[in-house]
Parts: C-alpha cells; sequence; structure tokens
C-alpha cells in the first residue's frame, strides 16, 4: 500500500465489498459504519495535519456542528434533513473560513491552542443551548432522505459509507499528487519557500481547513443520522484528540494510514471493553507503545519495511 | 428438559468519565446481585450472566455497546444507562429491537412520554424538585435561587424545576449555573448574596460541585437556607464540605439514612439488607444509585420470575404490572401510563446535624 | 458594588493562581524540550490524590506532602525515560499524543488503586476568611498566591541567571549543537521532568483544600494551564504566570458580570482575539529565524 | 599510500569507521590519524561525507562499526558530551547557533563542561577576536547575519578549550576579510599547539594551513598525505581546485 | 526604458539595527548584477525586502517601473521574481524532484476540486512539469538524486537544488544568495558556469557572493554595502581598484 499508489484503493474496496458477507451479525456491521464515518473525517484532517502541517486540536467541534444541524434544524425548524445536513455543511464551511485567516497567523502549539478553544467554545454553546439541543443529555434524530429516498438501517448506511470512503480515498489520493497538495505539503516543508515559489499559503491553508471541516460536518450529519440520537460529546475535546490519535497511529501525511487508524482506533475499545476499569490503563499503555514503536504511524513504518525486503 | 440456558443480564454503564461517581456502586450492586442469586441457584433454576460494558459517560459509546448488547449477546433484558443521555441514545435501539430496558437516569424524559419498552423505577428530577418545594413552602419560603450544574443531570434539573416551581408557588429570583469540574463557584455565589429578595438557595447538580457550593456559601456569609437535590446526601459530601455543611439540606431515598429508619418504616428490611450486604462486599459505604440498580434489577427479576421464563414481551407486560415492590428508593407502582411507579414521598428530606445526616422536621 | 467587584478578583485570584501553578509545570518542561506535556494535569492530580492517600495511611501532614511531591517526580523522570527518551525527534504530534497517552495511564491507575472518588485534606491555615473590602478571601487562597510567586521567582533565577537554566533551554533550540558544547541532554530533560512533576504535584496538593481532588481532576487543570501558558507566551515563566492569573479572572468576572452558563467559553473567545493581535502570546519570545 | 605514522603520540585514531543513515551508509570504512598538535585537513565532494564524520566523531551521530580512541582512551562507547569534556569540541556545519538565547550566552554554554576561573578572560578573547560580537552581545543570536553567526559558532567551539577541534567549513559565508582572518585564527590556534581536523570547501586556504590533508569520496578515504603534496597532485587539482 | 528593477531609498531596521539604510540601484534587463560586502552589511535582508519577504519601512522599489513594495512574495513570483535561500529553505517533508516542481507551481492549474476528480489536464500538465523538473536537476547536477528524499542531500547538493527550484519558476529576475558558499572551488566553477548559462538565456541575475573570484567573472556591475548602505556601485573594475572597498571587504589579497 504505498502512500500514493491506487493499488490500496483496489484492495479496500475488495474488502469493503465482501465485508457484510462475513459478518456474523448487525453489531458488526454497525461497528464497520463507525469506523468508515472516522475514516473519512481522518481523511480530512490528515489532509490539514498530516500533508498541510496544521495542527487541529478542536476538529470534533465540526462534526459536532454538522450532527446538530441535521438534528436541530429538521426537529426545530422543519428543514428537509438532507437540506440540513447540506446546510450544516455550508454553515461549518462559512464559519471555518471566517476564523481561519486569524487562526493561522498562528503556528505550532499557539495554532494547537486556537483550534482546542475553537472546538471548545462550539462545545459549551451545544451543551448550554438545551432548548435546541437538548443540553448534555443530547437529542434524537430523524432518519435521512435523500430526494424522497430514506435511508435506515445498517445495511443501507453500510453501502453509503462504503461507497464515500472509497471516494474519499480516491479524492485524497488525487488531490495530494496534485499541483494543489505539492503547495500544500510544501508549506508545512517551509512555509517562505512556499511563498516565494507563489503558493499563496494563507489561501490554502484557508481552503483545506475549510475542505476538511466540512468534511468532518458531513460526517457528523451521517453519524447522526445512523445512530439516531446525537449528544454534545461528539464535539468535545476527547473526541478531538481521539481523531488526532487516529491520524498519528495510522500515519501523518498517509492517506491509507487515515484509514487504518480509524479502523483500528474504533475497534480499540470494543476490544477492551471487557478489561473491568482497566480500559484507560490499556488503552493508555496501547497509544503510547504504538507511538514508540511505530513513531511514524503503522502504514508508513510498513511501507518502509517493505521496501527494504525488496 | 428444563433449559439451563443462562440468562444474560446486558449492562451498559458510566463506571468512568464524569458520571463514574454514579455508574460504580451500580455496576457493584449489580455483580454483587448476580453472583448471589447465581450461588443459590440462580432464577428459574438458570444461572444468570451479567455482561456489562462501560461507556465511559459517553452517551455515543453507550449506543454502540448497547447495539451490541442487542445484536452479538443476544441478552435478554438490560439494567442501565447511568446517565440520561446515554439512555436516551439506546432508547431507539431497545425499542426496536424490543428489550426490556431499565434505565438507572434521573431526567423524567426517560418514561415521559412512556416507551414501550423502557423502564425506571428510580427517582427523577421533578419529584426532586416538587420535594423541595413542598419543604420551602412549609418554612414559608417563596423566593428562592436556583443554581445548577451544566451537567445533563442539572439542565434536566433545572427544567424541571422550572416547570413545578409555579405549582407551588415558588419563583425564581435569581438563576445561575456552574461547570461541573469548576473550582470555584463564588462568583455566582456573591450575585446571589446580593439579591436581598433572595429566601433560599436551590443546588441543582452532583459531585463534588455542591460541596464546593456549600464550602464556598460559608465563606462569603452567606447563611440563607441552602438546599440540595437527590445525589448528594451521604458521607462523603460532608466529608468534602466539612463543617460547612452544617443545616445544609439534601433529598435521598430512605438508604441514605437506613441506621436512623423507624422500625416500622416499610422500607427498613429492604434497605437495611441491601447496605448490610454492600458494605460487607466492597467496605465503603451505600449510595442512593447502588440501590437504585437494586430496585431496577428485581423489578425484572420478579417479573421474570411471574412470567415463569425469559420471553420478553412478557416479561416487559409483567413489569410494566408491577405493584406493591418495596425497594431501597420506596414502593413501585407501575402502570401502563407510568413507567416510574414512584410518589413524590418516596425522596425524604435530609438535614445534617453535628456532622451527620438526620431526616429534617 | 466594590465589594462585588473585589469578591470577584479575589474569586479569579485565587482560580488563575492554580492554573498559574500548572502553565508553570508546562513551561518548565518546554523550555527544555520543546514538548508541551499534556499529561501535566495528571501530576497536579497525582499530588493531590497521594496528600490524601498518605494522610489517610496515618502520617504526618508534612511527610504526607513530602511523600506527594517525591512520588510525582519519581513519575515523572520514569516517563521521560521510558516514554520521551525513546522517541527523540519525534515530530510535535507523536509527543502529543505519547503525553496524552501517559496521561491516561496516571488516571487510570490512579482510579484503579485510590478509587473514583472525591477527596480533600484541611486547609493548611484553617477556614476562617480574611475579609478585605467586604470580600471574602481564603487562608488556602494566599498559600496559592503565594506558592505561585515563589515557583515563578525560583524559575526566572533559573532560566535568566544559571548556566544549567541557559543549557536547559539550549537543549530545547537545538539538541544537537548542545550536544556538542557538552550537555548530557538527556539528563536535562529527565531533570526537567522531574521537576515539572514535582511543581505540578506541590500545585495539587497547595490547591486541594480548595476545589477538592478526585482522579479526574486532572483534565481539566492540565486543560486550563495549557491555555495559561500558551495566553503567556510558551517558555516565559512570567507570561505563565499572568496568562493563569487572566484566565482566571476573565472567568471570575464574566461568570459574575456575564452569563455563568458561558463563563468557560469567554476566557476562550478572549484568548484567540489577543492571539490574533500577539500570535505568540502576551510574554512569548519573538521569531528569530531567518533565511 | 597511507601516510599515517604510528607513532604513539597520535591524539586521534580512527578504525573502520562506518555510520550510516537508515540503510544508506555514508561512511564505509573510514580510518584518520591526528598527531598532537597536528592541523589536519579533510576535503572532498559534496555528499563524500565529510560531515557525517565529523558527527560521528562528537559522537551525535550513530557509529556503526569501528573504533574511535582519543589521547590513549576508547572513546567509541561515549556520550556526545562526555567526548566535548574530553576536549573535543566542533564548530557544526549550518553554524547551529541557539537562536533565541543572547550572543553572550551562546558563548558561555561553549565553555558549559568547564568549572575553572579563567571563563572570562576567554570570553573577552573570543571578542577580541569577533568584536561585531561584542557590540551586538546582548542580542539574541539568530538575529545575527549569516556571516556573523559563523563567527559566534567559532568561537562558541574555541570556549571548551579543546585538545582536538573539529571545523565544519568555518569560512563558509564570510567575506574575503573574514576568511583571511578565520584562517589567521586557525594558525594562530595552531601555533599555540592546539590539533585541528579542518573540513573546508576552500581548498586552496584548507591545503595551505594543513600538515596533512584527507581526501574523502563517496564514504571512503581515497588519498592522503602532507597539505602540500597534495594541493600538487593533479587529481587533486583537477578535482577539487577547479585547475 | 526604465529599468527592470529600480530600488530608491530603501530602508528597514530591526529593534535598534539599520540593516538597511536608504539603498538605491538599478538593474537593467539581462545583466548580472552583483551585491558585496561585510558580514551583516544587509545583503541579505535587501534581497528579503524586495522578494517580499520583508516590509520595507522606507522607500519604493519597482519591477518595470510598477511599485511592488511591501506586495507578497507570491505576488512577486507572479511577476517572474524568484530567489534561493542563504539559510537554506527545503521542503523536507518532500521528495528533492517535488522541491524542484513546487518552483513551477504558478505554471500549473492549481484548482483543489479539479485535482480532487483527477482531471485528465492537470495529470497532463503535472507530468510535463515532473520532466522539466529532473532536467534541471540535471543541470545543476543532481541528475544522480532525482528520486532521493530532499533530507538525504548534503548541504551543498541542498544549496543546488534551491537553484534548480528558482529556476523552475521560469523566472525573469532571479535572486542568489550565497550560491557557492559550501562548494569547493571546482563546484564553484560549475555553478559560475550555471549562472552564465541562466543569465545568456535571458534571465536577469541578482547575485549575493562572498567568492570574489566569481563576482567579479559574471558581474556586470558590483554594488558595495556596509553597515546598510551602499558604499559604492560600479563595474568590477571600477569596485576592485576602490580602496574603501578594499579596506571594508576585499583585504589586500584582491
Ligand atoms: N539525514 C540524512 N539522511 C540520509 N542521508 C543523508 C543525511 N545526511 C546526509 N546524507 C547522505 O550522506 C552522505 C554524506 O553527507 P555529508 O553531509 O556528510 O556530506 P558532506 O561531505 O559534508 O557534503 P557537503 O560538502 O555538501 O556538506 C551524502 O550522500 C548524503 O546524501
Ligand atoms: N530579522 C532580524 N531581526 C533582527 N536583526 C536582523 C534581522 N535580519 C537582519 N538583522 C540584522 O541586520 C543586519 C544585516 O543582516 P543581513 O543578513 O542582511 O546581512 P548580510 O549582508 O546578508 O550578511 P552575511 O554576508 O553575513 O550573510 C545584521 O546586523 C543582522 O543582525
Ligand atoms: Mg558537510
Ligand atoms: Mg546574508
Amino acid at each position: 500500500m504505498k502512500n500514493s499508489s491506487y493499488a490500496g484503493l483496489l484492495i479496500i474496496a475488495a474488502i469493503l465489498a465482501l465485508l457484510p458477507f462475513v459478518l456474523p451479525n448487525s453489531f458488526y456491521l454497525d461497528l464497520a459504519i463507525r469506523m468508515g464515518i472516522n475514516a473519512i473525517i481522518v481523511l480530512g484532517l490528515n489532509l490539514l495535519i498530516g500533508f498541510a502541517g496544521q495542527i487541529s486540536l478542536g476538529h470534533a467541534g465540526f462534526v459536532g456542528l454538522g450532527a446538530f444541524a441535521s438534528a436541530v434544524l429538521p426537529h426545530h425548524f422543519g428543514w428537509p434533513t438532507f437540506g440540513a445536513m447540506l446546510g450544516g455543511a455550508m454553515f461549518t464551511g462559512i464559519l471555518a473560513a471566517l476564523v481561519a485567516r486569524p487562526i493561522f497567523k498562528l503556528k505550532g502549539h499557539y495554532l494547537a491552542m486556537a483550534t482546542l478553544g475553537l472546538g471548545i467554545i462550539v462545545n459549551i454553546v451545544l451543551r448550554n443551548e438545551s432548548e435546541y439541543t437538548g443540553g448534555p443529555d443530547g437529542m434524537p434524530v430523524m432518519a435521512l432522505d435523500v430526494l424522497g429516498f430514506e435511508i435506515s438501517g445498517d445495511d443501507q448506511w453500510y453501502w453509503v459509507v462504503a461507497i464515500l470512503l472509497c471516494i474519499s480515498i480516491w479524492a485524497s489520493l488525487n488531490l495530494i499528487n496534485s499541483p494543489f497538495g505539492r503547495g500544500l505539503r510544501a508549506l508545512h516543508g517551509s512555509e517562505v519557500a512556499a511563498r516565494v515559489a507563489g503558493v499563496n499559503v494563507e489561501r490554502y491553508k484557508i481552503v483545506i481547513f475549510v475542505m476538511s471541516a466540512m468534511f468532518a460536518s458531513v460526517m457528523g450529519s451521517i453519524t447522526a443520522h445512523h445512530v439516531g440520537f446525537i449528544t454534545p460529546s461528539v464535539a468535545d475535546f476527547p473526541h478531538s484528540i481521539e481523531l488526532l490519535t487516529m491520524v498519528v497511529v495510522g500515519g501523518v501525511a498517509s492517506v491509507y494510514g487515515s484509514v487504518v487508524g480509524a479502523v483500528l482506533l474504533t475497534a480499540l475499545p470494543q476490544a477492551l471493553a471487557n478489561f473491568e476499569g482497566w480500559e484507560i490503563v490499556a488503552y493508555g499503555v496501547i497509544l503510547v507503545t504504538c507511538m514508540i514503536f511505530v513513531p511514524k504511524g503503522v502504514v508508513p513504518t510498513m511501507n518502509a519495511k517493505f521496501k527494504k525486503e525488496h | 428438559a428444563e433449559n439451563k440456558e443462562p440468562i444474560k443480564v446486558g449492562s451498559i454503564l458510566s463506571v468512568t468519565g464524569a458520571a463514574a461517581y454514579l455508574g460504580t456502586p451500580e455496576l457493584n450492586t449489580l455483580q454483587m446481585y448476580v453472583d448471589d442469586l447465581n450461588k443459590s441457584g440462580g432464577v428459574l433454576g438458570r444461572p444468570l450472566q451479567l455482561i456489562h460494558y462501560d461507556d465511559a459517560s459517553d452517551a455515543s459509546k453507550a449506543n454502540g455497546f448497547a447495539k451490541r448488547l442487542i445484536e452479538d449477546d443476544k441478552v435478554d433484558f438490560i439494567v442501565g444507562g447511568t446517565t440520561t443521555g446515554s439512555t436516551m441514545s439506546m432508547v431507539p435501539l431497545v425499542e426496536k429491537a424490543g428489550v426490556p430496558f431499565m434505565s438507572l437516569a434521573g431526567a423524567v424524559v426517560v418514561v415521559e412520554p412512556v416507551k414501550k419498552w423502557v423502564f425506571k423505577a428510580s427517582t427523577t428530577d421533578r419529584i426532586a424538585a416538587e420535594r423541595v418545594f413542598i419543604d420551602m413552602r412549609k418554612r414559608g419560603i417563596s423566593k428562592i435561587a436556583l443554581l445548577s450544574e451544566t451537567s445533563g443531570f442539572g439542565q434536566s434539573g433545572k427544567k424541571q424545576s422550572e416547570e413545578v416551581a409555579g405549582k407551588y408557588g415558588i419563583t425564581f429570583v435569581i438563576k445561575e449555573t456552574y461547570g461541573p469540574k469548576d473550582t470555584d463557584m463564588s462568583p455566582q455565589l456573591t450575585k446571589i448574596k446580593n439579591n436581598k429578595d433572595v429566601q433560599a438557595v436551590f443546588v441543582f447538580g452532583f459531585g463534588q460541585g455542591p460541596a464546593i457550593v456549600t464550602k464556598n456559601c460559608r465563606q462569603l456569609g452567606l447563611d440563607l437556607p441552602l438546599y440540595h437535590a437527590h445525589g448528594i446526601g451521604s458521607e462523603e459530601f460532608i466529608n468534602l464540605a466539612g463543617p460547612a455543611a452544617e443545616g445544609a439540606y439534601a433529598l435521598a431515598p430512605a438508604l441514605m439514612i437506613g441506621d436512623t429508619l423507624a422500625a416500622d418504616d416499610p422500607q427498613k428490611a429492604v434497605v437495611a439488607g441491601y447496605a448490610k450486604a454492600y458494605r460487607e462486599r466492597f467496605k465503603e459505604d451505600v449510595s442512593m444509585f447502588g440501590g437504585q440498580a437494586y430496585d431496577n434489577f428485581f423489578i425484572v427479576i420478579e417479573a421474570i420470575k411471574r412470567v415463569g421464563g425469559t420471553d420478553k414481551a412478557k416479561v416487559r407486560d409483567a413489569i410494566e404490572s408491577t405493584k406493591g415492590f418495596i425497594g431501597t428508593g420506596g414502593e413501585i407502582n407501575m402502570t401502563p401510563d407510568d413507567h416510574m411507579g414512584l410518589s413524590v414521598d418516596s425522596l425524604r428530606m435530609l438535614v445534617v446535624k453535628n456532622g451527620k445526616w438526620v431526616e429534617a422536621k | 458594588m466594590l465589594a462585588t467587584f473585589v469578591q470577584f478578583i479575589f474569586s479569579g485570584l485565587t482560580v488563575g493562581a492554580i492554573y498559574a501553578l500548572v502553565a508553570l509545570g508546562f513551561t518548565l518542561i518546554y523550555n527544555a524540550s520543546g514538548v508541551i506535556n499534556f499529561a501535566q494535569g495528571e501530576f497536579v492530580m497525582l499530588g493531590g490524590m497521594l496528600a490524601v492517600f498518605f494522610t489517610h495511611a496515618g502520617l504526618p501532614m508534612p511527610a504526607a506532602i513530602a511523600l506527594a511531591i517525591a512520588v510525582p517526580a519519581v513519575i515523572g523522570v520514569l516517563v521521560e525515560k521510558f516514554t520521551i527518551e525513546p522517541v527523540k525527534g519525534a515530530e510535535t504530534i507523536t509527543l502529543i499524543i505519547i503525553t496524552l497517552g501517559v496521561s491516561l495511564v496516571i488516571r487510570g491507575l490512579v482510579q484503579v488503586t485510590l478509587g473514583k472518588g472525591t477527596h480533600t485534606i484541611p486547609a493548611f491555615s484553617g477556614d476562617a476568611p480574611i475579609m478585605v473590602a467586604g470580600a471574602a478571601l481564603t487562608p488556602q487562597s494566599l498559600w496559592v498566591l503565594g506558592g505561585t510567586a515563589i515557583v515563578v521567582l525560583v524559575l526566572w533565577y533559573f532560566f535568566a541567571r544559571t548556566l544549567a537554566g541557559k543549557a536547559m533551554l539550549a537543549t530545547s533550540y537545538n539538541r544537537i549543537a548542545s550536544q556538542l558544547v557538552g550537555i548530557n541532554t538527556n539528563w536535562v530533560l529527565l531533570m526537567s521532568f522531574a521537576l515539572a512533576s514535582a511543581l505540578g504535584a506541590l500545585g495539587g496538593i497547595l490547591v486541594t483544600p480548595i476545589t477538592l481532588t478526585s482522579f479526574d481532576v486532572g483534565i481539566m487543570l492540565g486543560l486550563k494551564g495549557f491555555v495559561a501558558a500558551v495566553l503567556g507566551g510558551l517558555g516565559s515563566g512570567p507570561g505563565a504566570v499572568i496568562g493563569g492569573l487572566l484566565v482566571g479572572l476573565i472567568e471570575s468576572t464574566a461568570a459574575g458580570y456575564l452569563s455563568s452558563a458561558y463563563k468557560d467559553a469567554i476566557p476562550f473567545v478572549l484568548i484567540l482575539f489577543i492571539l490574533f493581535f500577539m500570535p505568540r502570546g502576551l510574554l512569548g519570545s519573538k521569531v528569530t529565524d531567518r533565511v | 599510500m597511507t601516510a599515517s605514522i604510528h607513532a604513539p603520540e597520535a591524539l586521534l585514531r580512527v578504525r573502520d569507521m562506518v555510520s550510516a543513515y537508515g540503510r544508506i551508509k555514508a561512511l564505509k570504512g573510514i580510518a584518520l590519524e591526528i598527531n598532537r598538535g597536528e592541523t589536519v585537513a579533510l576535503i572532498g565532494a559534496n555528499g563524500a561525507g565529510k560531515t557525517t564524520f565529523l558527527r560521528t566523531l562528537s559522537g551525535v551521530q550513530p557509529m556503526a562499526a569501528g573504533t574511535v580512541a582519543f589521547d590513549g582512551e576508547d572513546i567509541s562507547r561515549l556520550r556526545a558530551d562526555q567526548r566535548v569534556a574530553r576536549g573535543i569540541c566542533q564548530c557544526p556545519e549550518g553554524r547551529m547557533v541557539f537562536g533565541p538565547l543572547s550572543i553572550e550566552d551562546n558563548i558561555r554554554l561553549g565553555a558549559y563542561t568547564r568549572k575553572d576561573a579563567e571563563i572570562g578572560d576567554d570570553i573577552e578573547k573570543v571578542y577580541a577576536m569577533f568584536p561585531i560580537l561584542k557590540q551586538k552581545r546582548h542580542l539574541p543570536a539568530g538575529s545575527l547575519s549569516g556571516g556573523q553567526q559563523q563567527m559566534l559558532a567559532m568561537g562558541r567551539a574555541l570556549m571548551g578549550r579543546p585538545k582536538l577541534l573539529l571545523l565544519d567549513e568555518p569560512s563558509m559565508g564570510l567575506a574575503p576579510l573574514l576568511v583571511e582572518e578565520i584562517f589567521n585564527v586557525i594558525r594562530t590556534l595552531k601555533s599555540q599547539g592546539m590539533t585541528i581536523l579542518l573540513v573546508e570547501q576552500n581548498a586552496f586556504g584548507a591545503l595551505g594551513v594543513a600538515d596533512r590533508a584527507y581526501v574523502l569520496e563517496t564514504g571512503h578515504v581515497t588519498l592522503s598525505g602532507s597539505g602540500a603534496e597534495l594541493a600538487e597532485n593533479p587529481d587533486v587539482r583537477a578535482a577539487y581546485l577547479g585547475m | 526604458m526604465a529599468s527592470l528593477l529600480e530600488v530608491s531609498n530603501l530602508s528597514k531596521s530591526f529593534g535598534g539595527v539599520h540593516a538597511v539604510q536608504s539603498v538605491g540601484f538599478k538593474v537593467d534587463a539581462g545583466i548580472v548584477y552583483s551585491v558585496i560586502g561585510p558580514n551583516g552589511a544587509g545583503k541579505t535582508t535587501l534581497f528579503n525586502l524586495i522578494t517580499g519577504v520583508y516590509t520595507p519601512d522606507a522607500g519604493s522599489i519597482r519591477l518595470n517601473g510598477e511599485p511592488i513594495e511591501g506586495k507578497p512574495p507570491t505576488m512577486l513570483a507572479r511577476r517572474g521574481v524568484a530567489r534561493t535561500f542563504q539559510n537554506l529553505q527545503v521542503c523536507m517533508n518532500m521528495s528533492a524532484l517535488e522541491n524542484v516542481m513546487v518552483g513551477a507551481h504558478l505554471h500549473l492549474d492549481r484548482n483543489p476540486l479539479k485535482a480532487a476528480l483527477r482531471f485528465p489536464s492537470i495529470r497532463r500538465g503535472d507530468q510535463s512539469i515532473a520532466e522539466r523538473a529532473a532536467e534541471l536537476m540535471d543541470f545543476v547536477g543532481l541528475g544522480k538524486f532525482v528520486n532521493a528524499h530532499a533530507d538525504s542531500l548534503s548541504y551543498g547538493m541542498l544549496k543546488r537544488l534551491e537553484i534548480a527550484r528558482a529556476l523552475a519558476l521560469k523566472p525573469r529576475l532571479i535572486f542568489l544568495d550565497e550560491p557557492a558558499a559550501g562548494l569547493n572551488p571546482k563546484e564553484t566553477e560549475g555553478v559560475a558556469e550555471l549562472i552564465r548559462e541562466v543569465s545568456n538565456s535571458g534571465v536577469t541575475v541578482v547575485l549575493v557572493e562572498h567568492d570574489m573570484k566569481m563576482v567579479m567573472k559574471l558581474s556586470d556591475r558590483i554594488l558595495v554595502m556596509d553597515y546598510g548602505k551602499a558604499l559604492t556601485e560600479g563595474t568590477a573594475e571600477e569596485v576592485r581598484n576602490n580602496p574603501q572597498v578594499i579596506a571594508a571587504y576585499l583585504g589586500a589579497q584582491a
């Protein structure tokens, strides 16, 4: 699975096509859907963090905006669900664009702090506006209706998410190997060199931030519809960290790493579910060990190994 | 041939995270009674198997685990959902799959409107609010300050308080909030102190927040009656708040004052039995949440016994027809319109006197 | 009205001093390694929880406090040795994830061993508030403020005036060059973690009588401490203190004058605003990279 | 042709040094000796491995195989700071000044391993050598121009009172007057008996001051001899002197 | 007709340091123009001002008669201004070839949506740029390292990589900040030849360099700076024999 090759995509597509036939019951299907949703969010986040080198510790905020747009707009304002999803993405995109300029004046930990603050503000608003959002206890979400066709049930959601995932991987691969993607990576490597070469650094950062925010928002909507109930914890700091961890464990600046990271870390809590109070410790130990032994992430490390053997 | 298949008890509790304080005694209680019942031959001759997942106080995790309990583990009934959020995220799943579901959460939305498969034989925030307001009226208080936590518990409590206040002639002169992890509430209390109309302060929260509020009140010299909702009436509160706790009111079920309960109190036996067993096994004090787990669990066990099997629909019907069940939280009488079954006086008003909780007169 | 205002200020200063103490721990490790140690909050928690544990175990207060500082310091050393040292030179986010992982382990272990309850220790000089201009200030707040002041002075002296302090800074700016002038960079990192952990623990002990403690208080304190450190300007001791006090004051006045529901959001809005004009915080060092 | 003298007074003796970046070997078995008081030049094209050699000598780059003996002691396993304490100081490629620290602090840190009372005098000596540094001594080193930083890096290395001074392209980026100045400094140090290993692209200058020199090509030593010998060698002239 | 580049009265100071003080000069199209001066004279700062990395405190810069002072580097790149850096600015997270391809950024369709959807036009453009970048690497003597990762190149190689990247912009005006630093005399000759070729192809070159042999050989005109000010300006011959320049910069050897 070389980072830039499309072969990995074919393998993933094949796995996705076969998976429903080998999974024993719909709990596993549900888990697969959650993995897929996370993978798509992480793909977007990795474009921002891994490729453009801009840390975001508040991405869950965008997921939350999408999720609650899909919950609140139909429920309180009678919007059609599909419209709410698009509206949520638009709103998230606009918000991201508005805050991007001031935020991206900052670098490193200052940027991390600013994005963290943004996520926390979103979360606090969602928690406090309980008239609309149900507060910390959350609210139910209607089924998604796309132009008269209602998507519900794990079977349908599985295929929707699987197709979206393949498209997202394909688009990400295309993007990073394009002039735009190279510009992003260049500004990561050296901002001043990128500027002098004609990369409009500010614009690129804004574009990729808005794009990954909108990715997150749409997937937030899908999470909301799939689960049927949503609470502000989708937008909280631990969730942002969880997404960040998926990026890093899978591999910073690795498209396939995003998918692998999302799959592993979505499965991990389920695997640890029977640890009786030791889950947190085990989760922490696994994270740290993983970072120590594969600091570059699972996929890039495996790539390097693979290359070595050949 | 007799059915020896285990009866599968599913539970999803918040054993870690913000609500760990509630979830832990709940899980302890379930484990203890599943063990005990198994030792004494199980139920209907069948052993019990407890399958538990910790949602870490995160409602979306609860949803995933509920699916696992229903689809993968195929449990016969579910106890849990420590928080309202967790409960509500599971409700659509149990309703669809048709699994009897006993929530341990506090908010009234769980059982109102009534949902076919969802029960909750534990006190609600509405009852708590009503109980406090009744007591306030009794003492001639009508203008109060409401200080609620921004947690789900506090927000729902605030909403219910607002809804029922009118009925008891209570008006809120000032409403403030604090975060569940806040370390200092003096700014809010200073505002309350500056408002001369306030006759009493009603705090809706649980965990360490109410203890800090109590300390801050005394530090600021705020001498109004201080009422707490249900959920803090334990030794821990007095330890944390120290001398400042003296004179604070709080709601609690009979369980919390088991030792001082009148001998003829109908709950005496149940409460004493539970408290003794729990203390022996876990070497720690009982909490009302563990007691709620006891009540909800045994309502289902009784129902299964009455049905003579685990057919989900029949068990559900049996739960719905529970009558006169004496639990740690009071007497429970379910009806098709009431999936909670507790009355307002199931909660007792306690006050701290000489460093001990006693029933307020 | 003055009394009310003064009360908000007292409240803000007390809470702010707590944040400042946590922020100083961040500063110390950042200055030695450029790492933001997201486990810093857990050391604050450890200090408080261990002080509770040792006093309950029957130790006299001074001994309990000494142990509650020493044990976290040792843990800090172990953390550096086994999780930070092996990944020298890794990317910022990798280090962020590692420290977050460490914080989970510490929190989880405390939860399993010391339980989930909330605890407290008695205030050092009693609970009777001191009244100033009609506002109440608890004696423990003075302990916290005083502790913060001493720590910041010591740190300032260390980094501005001693060669060991400069060596620590040098290590974070360029590890290779530091080795080339003879600095044992591993040792420097080890010491920075030991000191920062001890500092965090000390903070945890000082604040426990006010804030109470439980296995999960570290998350929020760590977060606020990070915010304070960034606001003040990463790496600056006085910055960390100013940042901490500022966050505390904004919170208390926001809760008092604006909205207690949004009091946690308001500091973030203001901080974003401040960073917009001062992208390296209030006292952050200037950028000196040349091209 | 190896001109190395296996004399007991060799201060530094490197045998079979191998060093690699990942799988790529940058040094493929280097043998080299420096006698006390000698100035030795190391020349080679871009990417030959000169910098890698110096970094490995200083211990900041891991050595995959080989031994390094210094002053009669095997130092192959020592950490970088221990090697500095024994008197191996380097003025690194790319200068590596501590940008945010003041110039004076940078210089002081050069004497980090020293405890003696003469540090203050030595600082003055460095200032005397590079007066511009004294003028700017309270400014952050990062604000210096490229050439000024080069002077600072040199001064910092000298503060360690090296027994063996490693210089990685010390004249890079310096104005002609200063290049001369740097070579004068090297000559002075040499006359004071300091042992110096000099990596230079300015091969004319380097071969001019060096007693002996080695030529490095893609990780191998291909030639060695006295400075004058190599300066006359037609291959060297063609490949490195551009004649 | 106006010169290609006209700088007048340009000033910039940092704190108390007047890095550049009222400097003015003109560069005609097609020539090689060198800026020399002692360390810290302000040469790099001058480059940073002209290429938009710093904003001037005062003064004007005109490119083809149009004012460009304070314009961002991206804008200047669009007008055909390229540069290299004294303190290397190479993107270590990319391959050597990609670094050079970044130089050609402006000649490509940079639309992210089209890219994500894999429009054929984008692929084709990228392909041809990759080929040109490889040629450029060959041109600067890095032909063997086309597939190498940038962080595996030595210092001298990286300096050349920067030249290739600057050339990939197809500049009208190129600023080279010490291109020969870190190169041996033989390699320096190679770079000098390279600059000559670039100049012959019609690109105007502005050069900062301490290697006097190279400067004297290549330059049509030379500006000498000292303490942020223009000391003198003239042909190689004039400058070489200026006693002030000899005293401040060249020393006896030249
Ligand atoms: N970090 C690295 N990763 C991988 N390879 C490297 C790295 N640094 C250097 N190399 C390779 O090692 C070899 C030696 O590099 P080194 O820097 O020692 O050369 P040098 O002789 O100092 O060259 P220069 O004169 O350009 O400074 C080169 O082939 C280079 O490509
Ligand atoms: N960003 C900055 N902050 C502070 N001072 C600066 C900055 N940039 C340059 N200077 C100062 O301006 C003066 C000129 O620096 P500049 O880098 O332009 O010199 P230069 O002529 O390029 O020297 P060299 O030949 O050594 O590269 C120096 O004294 C330097 O310290
Ligand atoms: Mg080199
Ligand atoms: Mg320069």
